[in-house]
């Protein structure tokens, strides 16, 4: 049996999406070729929009439709701290964590040399024109080998701009039990232990 | 308005996915019920293990001497790949007759001692031919010994491990044509008190790796005096590469 | 901060999709964001041509882009068997399989009145004109209950109509340890038992 | 600091059991250390008397703690089924299936020569005295390549001796659908599809 | 078939194990009728061993087979600090971190008025004489909400005593990207930043 | 020498294991490959996900109308408990014939709609039995339409729901006789313009939630009388409990 052409095709364009392999890819097609002709519409039309109208913020680099992004054009968001982090998408789990009220940097990735990756490839010559006297940057890049790699090239970058460097907190994460805590991140919760709020 | 960095210079995430096709070379199952399989692919072999294998869908690809594609997942630090989807491109079941089976289990077994994992040399492609021709052979040919033996013989050499068959072992002279009770080659007429082999045995052993599989299939000792070829090559397994433990059981059959 | 629209709008319509749930989808619009222009359009044109041009075939329901389905119109499948399946991914994975030469029927469900699923739902009216003498029925329907609910219905109906009837095997699957079955599994794969082929 | 040997040696006796890792050893060494005297003394009596009052059955190698095992010396079964399986465990499997009423034939093992297994590792030489006419003897060893082949082992020396022999079915599993199984065990379930019961 | 009591039984104390159903209890025990007598007789005396050499240190509540635990007699750790841990398994944890080198004090659980754990049934009584002048305290109870209850409460009682009372470090796990980390302790990330060490 | 605190006065750890023991009232499949299964159990109905059930080693045991012994492991919060363990304690296979498959359903249907989760009240093992004993019969029983309406009647009751048979669902009026087409009860002679039930239906409606089960067995109703019976119970269920899917199913088989 011959698959019809513009089966195989979307089967093909679905497995290329990150964490969707050919089985996925499959169920996907035969269950959208059980929707409505209009959902389909909307989803190829979504693709569309988002694709023609979502750019980067020449700021911050973060996305948005609009010539700056909501964050850099909100004069409420405290301008004495930014927080650096890797990806677009890390800027949505912080908001969603409601703690920080600052400005952002995205930096559109780590460094990692043995991927062709060195600081001309990342967000990184626009950043140090923020710094300046009075700023915190927070650096929130990963806890990976890498993610602490471009953290300490920041900072050593940052620092003789005036600006006060922090790194995120390394330690358990909430919920959790100390048994289940590897050893590295156990060695680093308890250096980095703090004097308790009463 | 600017455009994000492109899609090339974007870092590689911290995992890896590849797609690889291979033959199970052997399984082992773990305590947990998860199943490890070490595989010959024409990019040297791999060990992979798929989580709960072996009460999952993996369960029926991953069975030994399958030939399977894998989508397998590595994390750098990762010991062991792990294998996210396998589909069945080929098997053997002719491998499971009795007379059949213990053949493809030396084959196996040899190649897992032979190659080593992450050795993407040159030889890989024709390693990895070599072998699945060699399970093909003995799965439907005749003459299923004969196919093992001159498949071994391909398999040490192309490993590196040719015999030497125009010097004694022992002293060096030309023209040896007696079993070496030790070591598996050929040892002159002084140095060894065994009988010589037959010419035939004797042609095959110098002639096998340079001829086409072909040809040495076409040319086969006859059965009756392989015993000493058998043994040779036990021998110089033994001594040469390691621990076979499918000898004691070629002939159970 | 506010999510431009058009994103926003993308994750909505991606997860609907099964599988997807809200994290999955925000990080395949990111994603998506970062491909070329050119891989979106062909996803998105793809997704259009699947929906416009697939159907069922009107014979076997499978889908087809041409009047009839490719296993239909092919006459060097065995006419006499039909195999008789829920979904058509299942025609797939039968096919997968390389032991069937025989022709298929897409029943899309299966028996399950507590979802309001009935006989009219089903295409079982369709496949009542295509039973005859000499033709065999195997009923590769899952083997849940509802499974064996739709294959003893359409039993009934097919056996006085000629046709021999037959339902896949219960058992063991490949590679499996009896230890790693379930009991239920255990006592159908001991019951339908098979002289062994030498 | 230096680990109590007592409390050392423990954990290294428990992480020598299958499915323990050393972690769980650890944290089982700490339960056990939490529980009254008397359920410690329990377990470990539980370990000695089963080790000093179990052995193989003579005839069918099942584990028992009589002369004869408990199916061996149960005139009720039906003395002309024997089901051929690989671990005692299995025994227990099929017991719970409650489809089975004959007798057992533990071999204690499959034919894996690179595992250093042939015919004489295995309670094979057994099996073959209990063959005569009459009997069926049901192989259900594992269905894997070295199960198969055991199978395929026993039935050339069984045969000749007069014994009917089959093989456990293999097909789905219980309550799975079509694209969940595996190709291997779509097309083993196709081939072995049996005529359905009205 | 009935099952030999011996073999009913160890099940029975095995599957009394946490981490073991009746499966694995099942499994084990058909491992161990495999092994050698020595092996057994070995991990029964280990039981029994452990039982009857091992009780908590006096001062500190951690498992020890002297008279003071191996920390506690450790003239060399530092005096100046004492770690407050759940149990005791969470000392070989902090251990392994390679991090520490105070004292420890094992709670030997945490308050959880629903499970009827009040301050008296932990060793909170026997942390108070330890507390003076000059002490850190480092409460390394879990990250649940039993555990911050806990040390919350630990650090109102021992702030008037003079020590200082520190809080082991919420975050990221090590290795970690932001978007694999929940938005609390994202937000608890963020919170607990330090200065970066240049 | 210090003891260890007692283990009674131990904390319990954040997650709680239970065995559960119940009959299988639905099952859904997630696009994972997860099950969620809905139990009815003397304790209750339960809620529970299979992760990877669908392949997985309970697939089999967590059909529609099994009656299974669960391993369930809920950690606070958790909005499922998860099923750790699953094993088959019996089925009805019959329940898949055509004329007994629609009752099972509707019976199932009903008692997922009439019982709530975690509500272990004094009419838990009652609920059960009722539903179990009723599953059994619609299995074996000669008359499976009968015993689904006499014990859809049960169920009803003995979830809160009888039906008021002694005086008019309108007015009031004592003794009404004829149907309701709207609410499902009985109406008086003057707010009904149908026809009055006949002798048999009456007496099964105003006796069935006080009789036994056995006495209402062996006094079944008419099946030419049992149209009205059964159009009442679907009025009644659909105003006072919810919608039920397989009513139009039910006289497919
Ligand atoms: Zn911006
Ligand atoms: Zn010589
Ligand atoms: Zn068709
Ligand atoms: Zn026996
Ligand atoms: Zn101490
Ligand atoms: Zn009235």
């Amino acid at each position: 049996m011959k698959y019809p052409p513009s089966l195989v095709a979307l089967i093909r364009e679905l497995s290329r999406l990150p964490g969707i392999g050919p089985k996925s890819a499959q169920r996907l097609a035969f269950h959208l070729f059980e929707q409505p002709a209009e959902d389909i519409e909307r989803l190829s039309a979504a693709l569309l929009a988002a694709k023609s109208e979502l750019h980067t913020c020449p700021v911050c680099f973060n996305i948005t439709d609009a010539e700056l992004c909501d964050v850099c054009s909100d004069p409420s968001r405290d301008q004495n701290l930014i927080c650096v982090v890797e990806e677009p998408g890390d800027v949505i789990a912080l908001e969603r964590s409601g703690e920080y009220q600052g400005l952002y940097h995205v930096l559109h990735g780590v460094l990692s040399p043995m991927n062709g990756v060195g600081p001309e490839q990342l967000h990184i010559k626009e950043l140090l024109p923020r710094a300046r006297e009075g700023l915190e940057v927070i650096l929130a890049t990963g806890t990976t080998v890498e993610g602490d790699a471009t953290a300490l090239y920041l900072q050593r970058l940052l620092e003789p701009l005036g600006a006060e460097v922090s790194r995120i907190a390394y330690g358990l994460q909430v919920g959790s039990a100390l048994e289940y805590a590897d050893e590295v991140t156990l060695g680093r919760a308890l250096l980095g232990r703090q004097k308790i709020r009463g | 308005m600017t455009q994000p960095v492109p899609h090339t210079a974007r870092p590689v995430r911290r995992q890896r996915s590849a797609s690889r096709s291979g033959v199970v070379l052997r399984r082992w199952k773990t305590p947990k019920g998860d199943l490890i399989v070490s595989l010959l692919t024409p990019q040297g072999k791999l060990r992979a293990i798929a989580r709960g294998g072996l009460r999952g869908k993996h369960a029926g690809a991953l069975n030994l001497f399958h030939h399977v594609g894998l989508q397998v997942y590595a994390r750098p630090g990762d010991e062991l790949a792990v294998i996210q989807q396998a589909s069945l491109e080929g098997a053997l079941p002719r491998l499971a007759l009795p007379e059949r089976h213990p053949y493809a289990h030396l084959l196996a077994e040899l190649a897992d001692l032979l190659f080593q994992e992450g050795e993407a040399d040159e030889y890989g492609q024709q390693a990895f031919d070599l072998f699945a021709g060699a399970l093909r052979g003995v799965a439907h040919h005749h003459d299923p010994e004969w196919v093992a033996l001159v498949m071994s013989y391909k398999l040490l050499a192309l490993a590196g491990f040719p015999q030497r068959t125009r010097m004694c072992a022992r002293c060096g002279a030309a023209d040896p044509q007696h079993p070496d009770p030790f070591g598996g080659e050929l040892l002159c007429g002084r140095c060894s008190h065994q009988r010589a082999l037959s010419p035939s045995s004797l042609d095959f052993l110098r002639g096998v790796v340079r001829r086409s599989v072909r040809e040495n299939m076409d040319h086969p000792v006859p059965a009756e005096d392989r015993a000493p070829l058998w043994l040779g090559l036990e021998r110089f397994v033994g001594v040469q590469v390691g621990r076979v433990r499918s000898w004691p059981h070629l002939h159970a059959g």
